[in-house]
């Protein structure tokens, strides 16, 4: 009578099915966020082109949130599930519930720390931290003072690029603040403002987010400053071509999107996919910025 | 049980109330304690039963020096106190609020209600009141929750109760019950301490009387061998002289007139007129409707039917404002919910019927607006340190001149009072009087609501009685006698 | 005022809302999602449901003492994320589950006792001193968690610790027993008790109440230490569902709580409600979150819908409106 | 609670806060971080502190109003969102900036009103009606901009459009202006007018002020039009400052004004209170958010710090007692 899982579930293993006959649930982090729209308009534009059903829940930052809209998910018997996963850790039960379920779970944007994934599809949010202090250094003489803006603290992405950036700046660049801007526009803006008033010296701003860099860039007057930030949104590549930001990380979310959709249908036309999907990211400058934009 | 209170003191910050008072009650009597408004009456019974501390001073209980912590300590040592103010809670129900804090438990601790509905049940018997007890309290007329406050001590096995104005709200069938049930308190060696304004009840039912006056004991007389002069020249300083004073009025034009007034299970097909300088009492029993008819012509309540005229015009009136705009004024019956705004200064009380007239390019101007108000405050002799103190701090005489200035200042032309003095002392119903005198020597109309017979007798011109929600009829005052009124008000042939 | 009441009688919807309103208004809602997808009524959706809805509840029946007090407690969101996060701690550090929640539980209610210290001794209004410790047990949070969520092998291993959020007894989650448990505990509280009937006085006439020889401000600390203590039992089957503790766990829960008390039926302004109403309250937030993701409406609708739910049920339920 | 009244008359710390406290507060904490950090005091950190705090007081100037009246506006932040989406939307279509910021403004103007009607006439009450509209005016403004910020060249290459929020006049940043004008204009409107008196007559004693002839429903309907339109216009400010409108823009905003509004002496009982204290109270959260950033406190310690600050100067401003 006592177990970690739910009554019997009718384990329907299919391992073929036609793309417009695929329903495809996805459960977003958020979409108050443009990264996470890119990402979403990337898989439905592919779902759209093939006729598949797709099912977008929006978990608002909240895991538990997240957690029930995969409840949800399965109840509605998906074929597959995205997930763009709120915290990986606490992703893990949901996705435990998936796979009880028989549903496969890609993962998408960031991973989960357990349970059975079909794939991930991510970018390496370590390297992309290792990247923009890599530019950096190649801009900023030694021991250089910079700041760094801190996204949503305990967010995975902030985490992992906080680390990839301190292990490649130590010994080089002087980080003197990090302050949390919780990757948003406004608190980007605020804080750089108060930022500069503490340290008016520093020579260098590290973004953790393409959000906050367009807030900070505002309060910046200073144009030798360097301003480096990640994900390559269209509004943060136009800061790039305005020589605003001047390195960023992209990522493509619009990309990770549409890789995660077309695992599921390699899936279902009975082909193995890889354990990890490395969306690629790349160092956009003003120099190669027309690329990507 | 004998209670003996000696030298009580006791101030609130700068204020003064009791500098050295002695009051006490033993088994078996009637003792009543008078005093203006704002002597200190209830505050000495706070100190009694521990609600407030005293500054100085001795509480003796059967000889022994004692101090309860708070009233339930105070109930539990036979000491019961029926409250001025009613304590309700107005959304629970009756059951819930005689038992409040005090319900009865069953074996494992859950409340047993039907012990509870029985001994609440012996109790309103006693008082020949028959109550659904899950009822809201809120839904009970006023008379019916004093009655229960009532019932509350009589279950308590209550040594000695404290009644403070009790009757304020009772009609007077009810009030005879009460007297009933205290003489056989009485009887039973039940110490009563008696608080009330009205001077009729205390001569039949004390047997001794207290007078307190700016902090002290003045007298303490057997009541049998005092009298109301006396009393009443104890409690103001001074002799008052007539109680009522003459009304000598000149009539004018029908300053309003109404026709037809209906609302539908309140009132039915009122209509009456009311002339410049006249004073028109209503009378009637509790609960009869006065107050929703007054209510229904200020634009408070919605009217079914009928037509107002106000100076030969026919008005449309849906919110006070625009009774205001056509120059009326009422003083709700309950100041303290809907006269005054407790909080605010006396000054922005005064003024606020009239601040938009107050306007200078459409700011307030201040100096006018501060004129204005020491004006009225002047004329009404309310009694107050500045205009910027808080209305709330006044006691009750000065705040119902507080909600009359206001009326008064606005201009009106046509005033209806519910229960003017209600809860107010002698002398300051005396003051009111005067000035509803003065009132009417300039032109206003008088529309006054009252349930006590003797001011309705007293001082008006005609008298409108009403018995569930029909106009009985309009008598001259000079005609008018307790017993034609009384046979009018209880629905005897008109 | 009997004439008056009389006239009322005929029908009064305000009335009926309070009394009935609610239940009626869930099942309208369980009928209309049912017809729209069928799928809702599969047991094993309600099964889900129910457990979606534990936390809500639990927070919401501590919530519903607080504002039948009159007052208001906006903290009950950290209060879960930082027992939360101590019990995790505590898990990892080797205390048995069963202890740890105990432990995580009694600590909530500390956090809530020092928001009724705040209210009954400093005087605080309830909504600022609540705002208040809101941000701090917040801070406190990420400060203990370092901003990470709190979570390893022992936790993901850890039967004990993982059933109280994910198990299930006979095929039903166990999250519903807590929530099922508790409500009958905070039923026979508030209904049952003098400590329930101390509650409503307090919140009807704080006055009246202290007269009546209520120690009103015991009354206090204890009403919100019972509203921490139950937001950190709802913590415990969040950490455990998620197997980690959030940081960032339970932001703005303190809303769909007060959200679910009034669309029970209970009065803002204290001394008037149900238990009862509560729970549905919690279930209709629940039914409609869980429906409307059945019925794939986008979230960006789903937040327009449930504002105007709560909004058409609090406009049927005047009776704020004698207030 | 008389005991307790009695005991303070002697020194009464609680008015003394009420008149002259949050001065007071404000002057300590900026005495402190000058102290700790030299820099606070620079001309350019002041003008940008200033910048920075024009925001949040235009929200609390109408927060104020609504507060007197005994109310609470929790959709202040969507409204600002929303109208930003607008205003941001117009511009792009090439409709002048004046104009822009004007139908912007007005609009959140309108939307106040709406919460106005559902108290007023639908006598919801205000907590739970402004909960629903935040709820419904976010998801008004995920649909209307899909979930993404509103931006593009007509936006940043427009002068009249960026100078609102990012110009500077005489070396002042305009927001500036801004802020002390609609100041005055709240002082007057609440101070020398009949509207404000109102207002407090409302908050005081509704019932009083009924029957003295104050229009209850519509002055309540005035008062949260003007708090909707003060955020509105905070909207303008920070749309322009951005070059952007953000869909998440203004998230909780309301506990930043309800916070300084309270800290600047207002009960939150209604009836009491200063716009000056309001004024005072937003340059705490100002000096206090700039200060700590300055100072280099982690943004964890933040959240607790500001927290006691509110703490403190509530506990400090003992008048709620009274109620
Ligand atoms: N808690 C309190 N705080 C401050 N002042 C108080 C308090 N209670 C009573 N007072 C003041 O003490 C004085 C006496 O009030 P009290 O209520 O005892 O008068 P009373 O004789 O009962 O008058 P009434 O006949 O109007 O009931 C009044 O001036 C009143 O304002
Ligand atoms: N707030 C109320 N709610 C319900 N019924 C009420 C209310 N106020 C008055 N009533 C009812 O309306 C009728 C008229 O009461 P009203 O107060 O007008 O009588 P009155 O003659 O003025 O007597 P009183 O001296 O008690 O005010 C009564 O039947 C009363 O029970
Ligand atoms: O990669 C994304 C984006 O950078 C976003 O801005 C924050 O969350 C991260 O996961
Ligand atoms: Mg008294
Ligand atoms: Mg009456």
């Amino acid at each position: 009578a006592v177990s970690l899982t739910p009554p019997s579930f009718g384990n329907k293993q299919v391992t073929k099915k036609a793309k417009d006959k695929l329903k495809v649930g996805v459960s977003l982090s958020t979409l108050s966020n443009p990264f996470f729209v890119s990402l979403r308009n990337g898989i439905n534009d592919v779902a759209k082109k093939n006729g598949t059903t797709t099912e977008v829940f929006d978990a608002q930052n909240d895991s538990s949130k997240q957690s029930s809209d995969i409840e949800d998910l399965i109840q509605k018997k998906v074929d597959v599930i995205i997930i763009n996963p709120v915290d990986s850790d606490a992703i893990v039960p949901a996705v435990k519930d998936a796979n009880n379920a028989g549903i496969p779970v890609i993962a998408c944007d960031r991973g989960s720390n357990g349970g059975k994934l079909l794939t991930t599809v991510a970018s390496d949010n370590v390297k992309a931290g290792q990247m923009a202090a890599d530019y950096m250094k190649s801009k900023l003489p030694k021991n250089a003072p910079v700041a760094v803006l801190e996204g949503t603290p305990g967010a995975d992405a902030a985490i992992q690029r906080g680390k990839g950036f301190d292990q490649h700046a130590k010994n080089y660049l002087k980080v003197i603040t990090k302050q949390s801007a919780d990757f948003d526009r406004a608190k980007g803006l605020s804080t750089m403002e108060n930022v500069l008033q503490a340290h008016s010296d520093i020579q260098g701003v590290f973004a953790q987010n393409d959000e906050m860099a367009l807030g900070a860039v505002k309060a910046i007057n200073n144009p030798s400053m360097v301003v480096v930030s990640i994900d390559g949104e269209p509004q943060g590549l136009t800061a790039v071509k305005q020589g605003k930001i001047s390195g960023d990380i992209a990522q493509s979310p619009k990309v990770e999107g549409e890789l995660a959709i077309k695992a599921a249908y390699k899936h279902y036309e009975g082909k193995k996919v890889a354990k990890n999907i490395a969306s690629p990211i790349h160092l956009v400058t003003k120099e190669n910025v027309d690329q990507y934009r | 049980m004998e209670i003996d209170m000696q030298h009580i003191s006791k101030s609130f910050g700068p204020n003064v109330v009791l500098k050295d008072v002695n009051f006490s009650v033993t088994g078996g009597e009637v003792h009543a304690l008078m005093g203006e408004n704002g002597a200190g009456k209830s505050t000495m019974m706070n100190i009694l039963t521990g609600l407030l501390e005293p500054n100085g001073g001795v509480i003796k209980v059967d000889g022994q020096e004692t101090h309860f912590a708070n009233a339930l300590e105070a109930e539990q040592h036979g000491i019961a106190f029926i409250h001025q103010e009613m304590n309700n809670f107005v959304e629970m129900p009756v059951l819930d609020n005689m038992f409040l804090n005090k319900e009865i438990k069953s074996r494992w601790g859950f409340i047993d209600n039907d012990k509870m509905k029985a001994l609440a049940n012996a109790s309103l018997d006693r008082l020949g009141m028959k109550v659904n007890l899950e009822r809201p309290i809120g839904e009970l007329s006023v008379g019916q929750q004093q009655m229960i406050e009532i019932a509350k001590s009589l279950m308590t096995d209550a040594k000695v109760i404290i009644m403070d104005e009790p009757t304020a709200a009772l009609t007077e069938n009810e009030i005879q019950k009460l007297f009933t049930v205290i003489k056989s308190l009485k009887a039973q060696g039940v110490g009563i301490i008696y608080i009330s304004h009205r001077m009729e009840e205390l001569f039949a039912i004390s047997d001794r009387v207290t007078v307190m006056r700016d902090g002290l004991t003045i007298n303490t007389y057997k009541t049998a061998e005092t009298n109301v002069q006396q009393i009443v020249h104890d409690m103001v300083g001074r002799d008052l002289g007539d109680f009522y004073p003459d009304r000598n009025p000149k009539f004018g034009d029908t300053m309003i007139k109404v026709n037809g007034l209906t609302s539908r299970g309140v009132f039915k097909d009122i209509s009456f007129a009311v002339r410049s300088g006249e004073i028109l009492a209503f009378s009637g029993l509790m609960g009869a409707g006065r107050t929703e008819i007054m209510r229904a012509i200020f634009g408070i309540d919605k009217l079914d039917a009928g037509t107002i005229e106000i100076n030969g015009e026919t008005v449309q009136i849906s919110n006070p404002n625009e009774a205001i705009a056509h120059n009326v004024g009422f003083l709700t019956e309950d100041r303290k919910s809907e006269g005054l705004i407790l909080d605010d200064s006396i000054a922005d009380n005064i003024d606020l019927p009239s601040i938009d007239g107050f306007t200078k390019h459409g700011l307030i101007d201040r100096k006018a607006d501060r004129e204005f108000v020491e004006l009225l405050m002047k004329r009404l002799t309310v009694k107050a340190t500045s205009a910027d103190e808080e209305a709330g701090s006044l006691s009750g005489g000065n705040q119902q001149k507080v909600v009359l200035a206001k009326w008064v200042g606005s201009g009106s032309q046509v005033l209806i009072l519910d229960e003017p003095t209600r809860g107010v002392d002698v002398g300051a119903k005396r003051e009111i009087y005067d000035l509803m005198n003065e009132l009417t020597d300039r032109g206003t109309a008088i529309i006054m609501v009252s349930s006590d017979l003797d001011e309705v007798l007293g001082f008006s011109d005609n008298i409108a009685v009403v018995y569930e929600g029909q106009l009985m009829g309009i008598v001259p005052t000079a005609t008018a006698s307790q017993e034609s009124v009384m046979t009018l008000a209880t629905g005897g042939e008109r | 005022m009997d004439k008056q009441t009389e006239a009322k009688t005929k029908f009064n919807f305000g009335d009926f809302y309070a009394k009935l309103g609610p239940l009626v208004a869930l099942i309208v809602l369980i009928i209309l999602v049912s017809i729209l997808n069928f799928s809702f009524l599969d047991p094993l959706n309600l099964l889900n449901l129910l457990r979606q809805v534990s936390i809500n509840a639990l927070i919401a029946f501590g919530m519903e003492f607080v504002i039948l007090t009159g007052g208001i407690d906006l903290s009950v969101g950290s209060i879960l994320a930082l027992s939360g996060a101590f019990t995790a701690q505590l898990v990892l550090m080797g205390v048995p589950a069963f202890f740890a929640f105990l432990i995580g539980m009694v600590t909530g209610g500390i956090f809530g006792a020092l928001n009724g210290i705040l209210i009954a001794y400093g005087k605080a209004a309830p909504f600022i001193a609540t705002l208040a410790t809101q941000t701090i047990f917040r801070g406190a949070t990420y400060v203990f968690t370092n901003g990470n969520p709190i979570t390893g092998a022992k936790m993901s291993s850890n039967f004990g610790f993982q059933f109280f959020g994910q198990g299930y007894l006979f095929g039903i989650p166990f999250p519903v027993y807590i929530m099922v448990l508790f409500y009958i505990l905070a039923y026979v509280l508030l209904h049952r008790t003098t400590f329930g009937r101390k509650t409503y006085a307090l919140g009807g006439n704080p006055r009246a109440a202290f007269v009546a020889g209520v120690k009103n401000n015991k009354m206090i600390i204890w009403v919100y230490t019972l509203a921490g203590f139950l937001s950190a039992t709802a913590g415990m089957i969040l950490t455990s569902r998620l197997a980690s503790a959030q940081p960032d766990a339970g932001v703005a829960y303190e809303m769909d709580a007060i959200a679910a008390v009034v669309l029970g039926g209970t009065s803002l302004a204290g001394g008037k409600g149900k238990m009862f109403g509560t729970l549905i309250g919690a279930l209709i937030i629940g039914v409609l979150n869980n429906g409307m993701n059945l019925l794939g409406i986008s979230s960006f609708y789903q937040q327009i819908v449930k504002g105007i739910v709560i909004l058409v049920a609090v406009l049927l339920d005047r009776k704020q409106a004698k207030k």
